[in-house]
């Protein structure tokens, strides 16, 4: 119990990176009020932001603000990733986003705050703390997706995700509430003393319940099935760079919440329903997503059931759940941010604006005419479908790795089935952009300095951490330690 | 003479040079010709000169080598007791993996100095008529060098001290006909004749292959050495059995490659290629190779009485089987080539009753006169104007005598008239035959030589004698052949009368040279001698049958005369008096059409069900289906996001619920 | 052991030059077509003088891939480690790999195709892959490589291929797809095995070898048989053993010319290359308990094979198929694992490597000029294109397996080794010297021979200098390796020795002293002989 | 504050309101007379509080709740003039039965869940004693220590609340 | 679950029958989420929902006698206040786009 009013400069090195952001988050919203002729730097001023939270983060690590909050190397990854998302989604999306005049502050304002969000989604080990991270990323996102609030599509998914959001957060506080009941706190670190202390809970039915009802609601987040509805939906209608963070950061934080939350409850590794539950998700999404993906013609649907399939992927780890599988997947998320943001980043540039959909028939011929993009788009779905060199096979290699370790060879084959089908739906992509004759003049906005460092950036992480995965196996490494705490 | 190996490499050196000059000439007149129609026209003199220099010279070289080394050998060995140990040269190790170690080593011994022998000598001679034979054909350069290549491959075929080195001149020589055949290429039957050949020698070479192994198996080599371990019995583990198929594996290659039934197919379609190739090959050479080899493992045959009796009775089926065919056929070639195929019978015959050197003795003699045939055959078809068919022709006597006189003695040589060539050989396989006490076999090679009297005359008579038939124009212009083609015949022809003397029996007051000769190579089993008088009427029996023949072969064709009717209508006759059988003679017995109605068709159509119905269909078929599958049930799903939020609403609540369920219920 | 003074890192120049060609390539600016293609050429010659720098530098008595050897850590995390390393065995495939790059290029030089850049990046990143795969030595890494070489290939399939390109180059990824992600799997588990058997975590080759010969692993049998069928699977699907072959006749009939070339000359060599390498060292037990199961497929791939190519009126895919029955003979070989068995199929995954590749170059000639594959739209084009016939006709004998080529030597070598175990086998499979000539013959005879029929054949020209340039090479090898087979055949015979050995407890009779095989050499008997006594 | 007697009579009055008005509002069709219904039940809820010694929430309760979010509610409603759902039956009798099915079972699978659960030990204890009867000092001692960053986040939470309605509620965009 | 914790002053209404009000409300609140067509009362039933868990939180307050439920109560109240303001600020604007906020008739983004 910490002092009234009481916050010790360590206390704000470790919440450092929120800080900054919501800071910058505020002021660009000024900017925008009072300066609105410099909106063309806002998105220099955001990644200025980044830049600055990424320095700022990782200085401390402990339990801060009483034990609410903490700094370690897993707030560092998402830390990491989060910002990285941003990062994307802004250098993707500054251009078409000025071309459609949609370049408000606003919008990097809040893509400011949901970062911030995430962060503290992870960095929270009290659950209210994570609410409260989750419903602020949340809500951010609602207004995103919103934000070409005259195009019907986009009302309609930002009315999806609310909806369905919303839901989600009445679950999450059923399960937070009978925690609090039958264990008597909301804290990590107080649950993680429940289970090896004398004062032991049976595992009933309630608790069970509790505990499903959270997994539910970050499920949700994660899209996986039988949650993961609103993904399509939203991904279409939602403006393509919110949607590269939405498809990324999110996921990676939820997904982490989820495997903390387990680990606080079951430190000794998943008990018997648990693990073929979670593997039971992870099978059913796969086969689900990758199946489903095949017949999407629309680019952005069939990234989002491409995605459903991915999660499926990681939850792999969550069904698994050793040290290694905490590794695994975080550099599988790592991985999936910048593949994903890699193939948005193409789409995000194809012209309509975000009146039309955007079909894989508006990529036919890509490669002739912006081959820098074609590639970046095919390495992007080469790593989506987990073929080497490349990030996306790492990732795959040490999620089934661990799965195979710990016995789970069917998961295994199951999710070598999925790739297997998902290379139908990936390489089709391929196929459009080099092999197709271009049906209309389809072009991609004038690719501005900021996109094109986006697809070198991307492209580099893409085969760098492919060819060289041992820095990002140690930023996993580091941050899995904290997750399992050996 | 120690270097063996230049005999061979000669010619392949000749077909090289031969072969590239013509290469790059035929690509420059590609180029000219290109667009416009494709003229047959002659080579200027200068190449034609090249290639005729090379090719003659390359082979002429060999012989005088081949000669400097077997004289000496031969003249040594037959003073010799046990004649001399073969001379072996080992050039360099072929190949060498597990247990298969092959040299590439040359063996000059009496076997391979009396093939030697005529190969070259023969070999020679052919060349040298194909200088004027081939001089207006435009493949003239591809020709020769396609001839240098034969060479080179019989030659390697020859002097081979292993089977594996053997092998590679046994399919060399079969490439060679092959391309030969197909010289004409442009032809389609030629094509096919030429692929015809090539594949019924490889159903033979399969067979080959595997009786290779075999050897290795049993002896743990493959070089001739093993025929002494044969000898000695000193099989590693004695395997009767193994014995059996190995010889009769070994057998099934000498088959193919001397068209023994049921594999002599080819050899008739051979004829499409130029008539000196037929003689060379189709005829002295290659043909014969299938009896050397199996002279070569007599040691080994010998082992397996069983797979021997097998062997004579395929080779006077053969003999018997192809004499009959001869009687009725009017293209002059394809007399020819089945008369081959029937003397090939008798050899085979002999080898059979265990009589090798007898068999070998005979592919001396018949080298001789067959060859000797075949260019005269050749003689008369270019005074004809190409014109083949026997019908055509007669009265030709007069026209060109040199080619008449030639191939008339060459005649009565192969109708085993004495004394010249083919009665002694053909005699010694006939005594040796009655003597193993196989007097069946001795029937059969009694009535064949009376066809062979009968068939050969009848093809002197409808060519030579009676009155010209067919279009007059073609006999005006009939003139006989340049030098270069009857200076060869007349050397055959001589040879064909003076041959035999090599092998003149004791009971003739001879020694019987060339049996003793080749008893140093051969493995010969225990005949009991006959006496000299039955002996003799042994002789004079056969005399009588082959006079016979070629007496009724006078009756019906000698006094040939008329318009082509009147022949054909003779031929009538003939199938009158023989009835349906003659039909079927004259149809060659249907075999060709029977083979494409029981092989053939059906291969190829498995082959297409096998192709469009299995891969496509059913391989492919799952294949496309799961795919398909795969892509339906999306389809399907898909459906699942249906886009009202208040479904997903419930999906996430039914999700829930049936989590709870799993949890409760486990 | 590294053997020699030269560098360490030769194995990586010789992988990786080829990558930095392409992306030279990648990043030349203008679209001039002469530099590109000099850059390429200029590449895949020196690769190829590395290749040939490795031949003169090694020493064929190594029986293990240890020459030239390079070993460091790549994910150290996971014992996964950059290890390269030849023996014989891959040293033949490398120069095979490298010299048909070189002759690819050579033709695509000489003739013209849209979009050259893309299609010489593509090869040379192939290029890459191909290399790879044969010198890495940790499976892991191999599986790297062996998915690397998949999406050039789609690409040149996909790209520069004929109307049902899309099929063709879709069936090819997804059929060779579904077998390596099954290998991935069984890799996966075995690196577990490995780890709870010695307490190591290594994906190397050699340590999972020498744990597997003495047993360390104590699979289950039917663990080992479904571990050695997922490798055994990927790998036949790309030889391709009956009945996955139905993919080879499609992609080969799409790719064009160079794609079938390296395809049939290279690709389909790594799956027999891998069940040497892989499969049959690491699961002894379940290969000798199978090996039935395989040769009785095998002989029916070569029957099969043959059989239906002599249905086909397409020129590219009879020569495919025939691809099918041979490669079929080359597994049986392997499956025989004699020693001339196995030095046999080595040399004839060579030698069909190069009169396929052969053949499918000058089919490509009559293409690029004509535009169609089809037989009947040509015939009695001999006297157009001379030099092409004589060469055509040069390959369809080596293939055949005339003596005094090189495709008797592995025919004959493998026939003979099959012999030993089983003279039923041998005998069925000595009907492909039949067939062979059959379908073959009937190939060269409806095309380049008969009367001249099709008018469009009269303006038909004669192979041009660089598409010469490209196959000369081959031709003279062909003829070469037919008459002096040793060198190659004592290149390998470490190998062989050494597959042998691994076969040993398995089958004791399949080795028996190899005679005048020069193995007495010191250099392999220090090594093999204790044990191979041992195992007597 | 009645005795335990008491205390009963009014939970039962209490939720029954509760109980009644909730399932008034699922039923009614007019949007208007749900968000009436749902004010009742807040109502009831509020005094629930207070029997669990929370007065200061009941308060919140019905100045948030009832006060501010519902009156946010019917201000909507009017602004967008909502009338009564389309007259038209609904037509998705599936996700009306399985909806129906899954909330009963649901809720009787809990309720029956949390009635068999047994009292759950003590525990550790995050939170100060629940001083009675006035918590609010007690309330803003824990807000402004333990719970601070929680606030801070709080506030972020809104200031994005009200920036997010702004730009949503806009009509122009410039 | 019956009583009070231990050394928690004891309450006259068993907290098990709070609990049991709580979990109903929760489930009506579900079932007016899932079968309401007005976009409003679904958001409406949600509303509801999350006053039954406060419910919960406080029942469970009272029974371990612990403040943090209260606490916790007050966080989401004023969580709810915000999701409210962006929830209508949506349904504006969706109704702005479409003239309806019935969620029924919303589907142009589907399969």
């Amino acid at each position: 119990m910490s002092g009234f009013l009481h916050v010790s400069g360590a206390d704000l090195a470790c919440v450092a990176p929120e800080l900054v952001l919501a800071g910058f988050a505020t002021l660009i919203l000024l900017l925008d009020a009072f300066a609105r002729p410099i909106r063309a730097f806002f998105p220099y001023v955001t990644l200025l932001a980044l830049a600055l939270a990424n320095l700022a983060g990782g200085n401390v690590s402990g339990l801060f603000f009483g034990g609410a909050v903490e700094s370690s190397g897993l707030t560092r990854f998402i830390e990491l990733v989060a910002c990285g998302a941003v990062a994307l989604a802004v250098l993707g999306g500054a251009a078409s986003l000025a071309r459609d005049r949609r370049n408000q502050g606003e919008f990097y304002a809040l893509l400011l705050f949901s970062a911030a969000g995430t962060i503290v989604m992870v960095r929270g080990v009290d659950l209210l703390v994570v609410f409260l991270g989750l419903e602020l990323m949340s809500l951010s996102l609602y207004v995103l997706a919103a934000w070409y609030r005259d195009v019907p599509a986009a009302t309609e998914a930002a009315l999806k995700y609310f909806l369905m959001g919303a839901l989600a957060s009445a679950f999450f506080l059923y399960g937070v509430a009978t925690l609090y009941g039958r264990i008597g706190t909301t804290r990590l670190t107080a649950l993680q003393g429940f289970s090896s202390s004398s004062s032991f809970v049976p595992f009933d039915v309630l608790l069970g319940a509790g505990l499903l009802a959270i997994v539910a609601a970050l499920s949700f987040k994660i899209a996986l099935v039988p949650f993961h509805g609103w993904a399509p939906d939203v991904y279409q209608g939602m403006t393509t760079p919110a949607v590269t963070f939405l498809s990324t950061a999110p996921k990676a934080a939820a997904l982490i919440v989820l495997l903390r939350l387990l680990h606080a409850l079951f430190p000794a590794g998943l008990s018997e329903p648990w693990r073929p539950l979670f593997a039971i998700l992870a099978a059913v999404s796969i086969l689900f997503g990758n199946v489903v993906a095949l017949s999407q013609r629309d680019l952005k649907r069939m990234l989002a059931y491409s995605g459903i399939a991915q999660m499926g992927y990681a939850a792999i780890a969550v069904a698994t759940f050793t040290r290694d599988a905490f590794e695994g997947v975080l550099v599988f998320l790592a991985g999936y941010l910048v593949t994903n943001a890699a193939a948005f980043l193409t789409v995000a540039g194809l012209s309509g604006g975000e009146t039309e959909p955007r079909t894989l028939g508006d990529l036919a011929g890509l490669g002739r005419r912006h081959p820098v993009a074609a590639s970046v788009l095919s390495l992007s779905m080469l790593s989506l479908a987990g073929i080497p060199p490349t990030v996306g096979f790492i990732g795959k290699f040490l999620v089934f790795r661990a799965a195979v370790d710990s016995g789970l060879v069917g998961l295994a084959l199951i999710g070598v089935l999925g790739s297997l089908v998902s290379v139908g739906y990936y390489l089709r992509v391929v196929y459009v952009l080099w092999m197709k004759e271009p049906v209309g003049d389809v072009t991609l906005v004038p690719e501005d300095l900021l996109s094109g460092a986006a697809f070198l950036l991307t492209a580099a992480l893409m085969l760098a951490w492919g060819l060289f995965p041992r820095a990002l196996l140690h930023l996993a490494r580091g941050a899995a330690i904290t997750l399992s705490g050996r | 003479m120690n270097q063996l190996w230049l005999i061979p490499v000669l010619p392949l050196a000749g077909f090289l040079l031969n072969g590239l000059v013509a290469l790059v000439a035929s690509s420059v007149r590609a180029e000219q010709e290109s667009g416009a129609d494709h003229a047959g026209a002659p080579l200027p003199y200068v190449q034609r000169l090249f290639h005729g220099v090379v090719g003659v010279g390359s082979v002429g070289l060999a012989a005088v080598l081949s000669f400097a080394a077997l004289v000496p050998y031969a003249i040594g060995s037959l003073h010799a007791p046990g004649g001399l140990a073969p001379i072996v040269q080992k050039v360099y190790t072929w190949m060498a993996a597990g247990d298969y170690t092959v040299d590439v080593a040359f063996r000059l011994d009496a076997l391979s100095a009396l093939m030697l022998s005529f190969v070259t000598f023969v070999g020679l001679l052919i060349h040298v008529y194909s200088v004027g034979y081939m001089q207006k054909e435009e493949g003239y350069g591809r020709y020769f060098s396609f001839l240098n290549l034969f060479m080179f491959a019989m030659l390697t075929l020859v002097l081979a001290d292993s089977l594996p080195l053997l092998f590679v001149g046994w399919e060399g020589v079969g490439l060679c006909s092959y391309l030969l055949i197909g010289y004409y290429y442009d032809k389609d039957f030629c094509a096919a004749a030429g692929k015809k050949a090539f594949i019924a020698n490889r159903l033979g070479d399969f067979g080959m292959v595997l009786g290779i192994f075999g050897v290795f198996a049993l002896f743990g080599t493959a070089d001739f050495s093993f025929v002494e371990l044969a000898k000695r019995q000193a099989l590693s583990g004695n395997a009767p059995l193994g014995v059996y198929a190995v010889c009769l594996l070994l057998f099934l290659g000498a088959c193919g490659k001397s068209a023994q039934v049921p594999l002599y197919v080819w050899l008739p379609d051979a004829m499409a290629g130029p008539t000196p190739v037929s003689a060379l090959i189709h005829a002295a050479t290659m043909v014969t190779a299938g009896v050397y080899l199996v002279a070569r493992c007599s040691a080994l045959f010998v082992l397996a009485p069983d797979a021997l009796t097998l062997v004579a009775w395929i080779g006077a089926g053969t003999a018997i089987f192809a004499a009959t065919i001869g009687l009725a056929q009017n293209d002059i070639k394809k007399v020819l080539a089945y008369s081959t195929v029937s003397q090939l019978g008798y050899m085979f015959l002999a080898c059979g009753v265990g009589a090798f050197s007898a068999g070998m003795f005979h592919v001396f003699t018949h080298a001789f006169f067959k060859a000797c045939l075949f260019l005269g055959s050749g003689s008369v078809i270019m005074s004809m104007h190409h014109e083949q068919d026997m019908r055509k022709m007669g009265g030709l006597a007069r026209r060109i005598p040199q080619t008449f006189w030639t191939m008339f003695a060459a005649t009565l040589a192969i109708a085993g008239i004495f004394p010249l060539a083919g009665f002694f050989s053909k005699d010694m396989i006939l005594g040796s035959a009655a003597a193993s006490g196989h007097w069946g076999l001795y029937a059969v090679g009694l009535f064949t030589a009376g066809l062979t009297a009968f068939y050969m005359f009848r093809l002197v008579s409808m060519t030579f004698f009676g009155k010209a038939r067919g279009d007059g124009h073609a006999h005006e212009h009939a003139h006989e052949s340049p030098a270069t083609m009857t200076v060869p015949l007349w050397i055959l022809a001589a040879f064909s009368v003076v041959a035999g003397l090599l092998g003149v029996p004791a009971a003739l007051g001879g020694s019987d040279r060339i049996a003793r000769f080749l008893d140093a190579s051969v493995a010969h089993p225990e005949i009991h001698e006959m006496s000299h008088v039955s002996e003799l009427v042994l002789m004079a029996l056969s005399l009588g049958v082959a006079v016979t023949g070629l007496v009724w072969a006078w009756r019906w064709y000698g006094k040939a005369a008329g318009p082509v009717e009147a022949v054909s209508k003779q031929a009538q006759a003939f199938y009158g008096k023989t009835g349906a059988l003659g039909r079927l003679v004259a149809n060659k017995w249907n075999v060709d059409e029977g083979i494409e109605a029981l092989f053939l068709a059906p291969f190829r159509k498995i082959g297409t069900f096998l192709w469009r119905g299995f891969d496509a269909l059913f391989i492919d078929g799952i294949a496309n289906a799961s795919a398909f599958l795969v892509e339906l049930l999306g389809d399907l799903l898909r459906f699942f996001t249906t886009g009202h939020v208040r479904n997903y609403a419930l999906a996430f609540t039914l999700g829930f619920a049936a989590l709870v369920a799993y949890v409760w219920l486990t | 052991m590294n053997l020699h003074p030269l560098g360490a890192d030769l194995l990586t120049t010789l992988v990786f030059l080829p990558t930095l060609g392409a992306l030279v390539l990648a990043f030349l600016p203008g679209s001039s077509k002469v530099a590109a293609k000099a850059i390429a050429l200029v590449t895949s010659f020196l690769t190829f003088g590395v290749s040939v720098l490795l031949y003169r530098a090694f020493d064929p008595s190594i029986g293990v891939p240890e020459a030239f050897a390079i070993d460091r850590p790549w994910i150290p995390q996971f014992g996964i480690r950059y290890q390269l390393g030849m023996d014989g065995l891959s040293l033949a495939l490398v120069l095979l790999t490298t010299l048909l790059t070189v002759s690819v290029l050579l033709v695509s030089c000489g003739q013209e195709i849209e979009r050259i850049k893309g299609y010489l990046i593509a090869f040379l990143l192939l290029e890459t892959g191909m290399l790879g795969s044969l010198v890495a030595l940790d499976t892991l890494l191999f599986y790297v490589f062996w998915e690397v070489m998949l999406v050039p290939m789609y690409f040149i399939i996909g790209v520069w291929g004929g109307k049902r390109r899309i099929y063709a180059t879709m069936k090819f990824f997804l059929f060779t797809m579904a077998g390596s992600l099954l290998m991935f799997v069984a890799i996966l588990f075995t690196a577990n095995v490995h780890l709870h058997a010695t307490g190591i975590q290594s994906f190397s080759l050699a340590d999972w070898t020498r744990a597997a010969s003495s047993g360390a692993w104590h699979l289950a049998p039917a663990t080992e048989a479904l571990l050695f069928g997922a490798f055994a699977l990927a790998f036949l699907v790309k030889v391709p053993l009956w009945p996955l072959h139905t993919w080879l006749p499609d992609a080969h009939v799409e790719a064009p010319t160079g794609g079938s070339i390296i395809l049939a000359g290279v690709l389909l060599k790594l799956g027999t290359y891998g069940l040497l390498r892989f499969a049959y060292p690491l699961f002894p037990h379940a290969a000798a308990r199978y090996g039935p199961l395989l040769a009785v497929l095998a002989l029916i791939g070569i029957v099969y094979g043959a059989w239906v190519a002599a249905a086909q009126k397409d020129m590219k895919k009879l020569v495919a198929y025939s691809s099918v029955s041979h490669l079929a003979l080359v597994v049986l070989g392997i499956v025989a694992g004699t020693g001339a068995a196995l030095s046999g199929a080595i040399f004839q995954m060579i030698g069909h490597g190069l009169t396929t590749g052969l053949l499918f170059l000058l089919v490509g000639v009559l293409y690029s000029r004509r535009h169609t594959r089809e037989m009947a739209d040509y015939g009695g084009i001999a006297a157009r294109v001379p030099v092409t016939t004589t060469l055509f006709l040069i390959a369809t004998l080596g293939s055949i397996g005339l003596p005094g080529l090189n495709g008797f030597i592995g025919e004959f070598l493998i026939l003979g080794g099959v012999f030993q175990v089983s003279v039923v086998w041998a005998a069925v499979a000595a009907t492909g010297m039949v067939l062979g000539a059959i379908y073959l013959l009937t190939l060269v005879q409806k095309v380049f021979w008969g009367p001249e029929t099709v008018p469009a054949n009269r303006t038909l020209t004669d192979i041009n200098g660089w598409e010469l340039a490209g196959a000369f090479p081959l031709v003279a090898l062909i003829v070469l390796l037919g008459v002096f087979p040793r060198p190659l055949l004592t290149l390998v015979e470490g190998s062989v020795y050494t597959l042998q050995r691994a076969a040993v407890r398995v089958a004791p009779e399949n080795v028996r002293p190899a005679a005048g095989t020069g193995l007495k050499r010191p250099g392999v008997d220090e090594r093999a002989a204790p044990r191979a006594e041992a195992a007597r | 504050m009645p005795a335990g007697g008491g205390q009963l009579v009014v939970f039962g009055f209490a939720s029954f309101l509760a109980l009644a008005f909730a399932l008034l509002m699922v039923v009614q069709k007019t949007p208007v007379r749900s968000v009436l219904s749902l004010v009742v039940t807040f109502f009831g809820l509020s005094v629930l509080a207070i029997l669990l010694a929370a007065p200061f929430i009941a308060a919140l309760q019905i100045f948030v709740y009832a006060g501010a979010i519902l009156v946010l509610f019917l201000f909507v409603i009017m602004l967008l003039n909502l009338k009564e759902e389309a007259a038209d039956k609904d037509d998705r009798p599936v996700q009306r039965t399985l909806g129906l099915l899954v909330a009963l079972a649901l809720g009787g699978l809990l309720a029956g869940a949390t009635l068999h659960a047994p009292v759950p030990p003590r525990g550790p204890r995050i939170g100060a004693p629940i001083p009675m009867p006035d918590e609010i000092p007690a309330l803003g001692r824990l807000l402004f220590s333990d719970y601070l960053f929680a606030f801070e986040v709080l506030s972020l939470l809104l200031l994005v609340a009200a920036v997010g309605a702004l730009l949503l509620s806009k009509r122009r965009f410039e | 679950m019956t009583g009070v914790l231990p050394g928690v002053a004891p309450m006259a209404v068993p907290p098990g029958a709070f609990l049991v009000v709580a979990t109903l409300l929760f489930a009506i609140g579900l079932a007016g989420a899932l079968l309401k067509r007005n976009a409003l009362s679904i958001f409406l039933s949600i509303e509801l929902m999350l006053n039954a868990v406060n419910l919960l939180f406080l029942t469970y307050a009272r029974m371990r006698g612990d403040l943090a439920g209260q606490m916790i109560v007050f966080f989401v109240i004023a969580v709810a206040a915000a999701e409210a303001a962006v929830g209508l600020a949506i349904f504006v604007a969706l109704f702005r786009a479409h003239r309806t906020v019935d969620v029924d008739k919303i589907a142009l983004l589907k399969w």
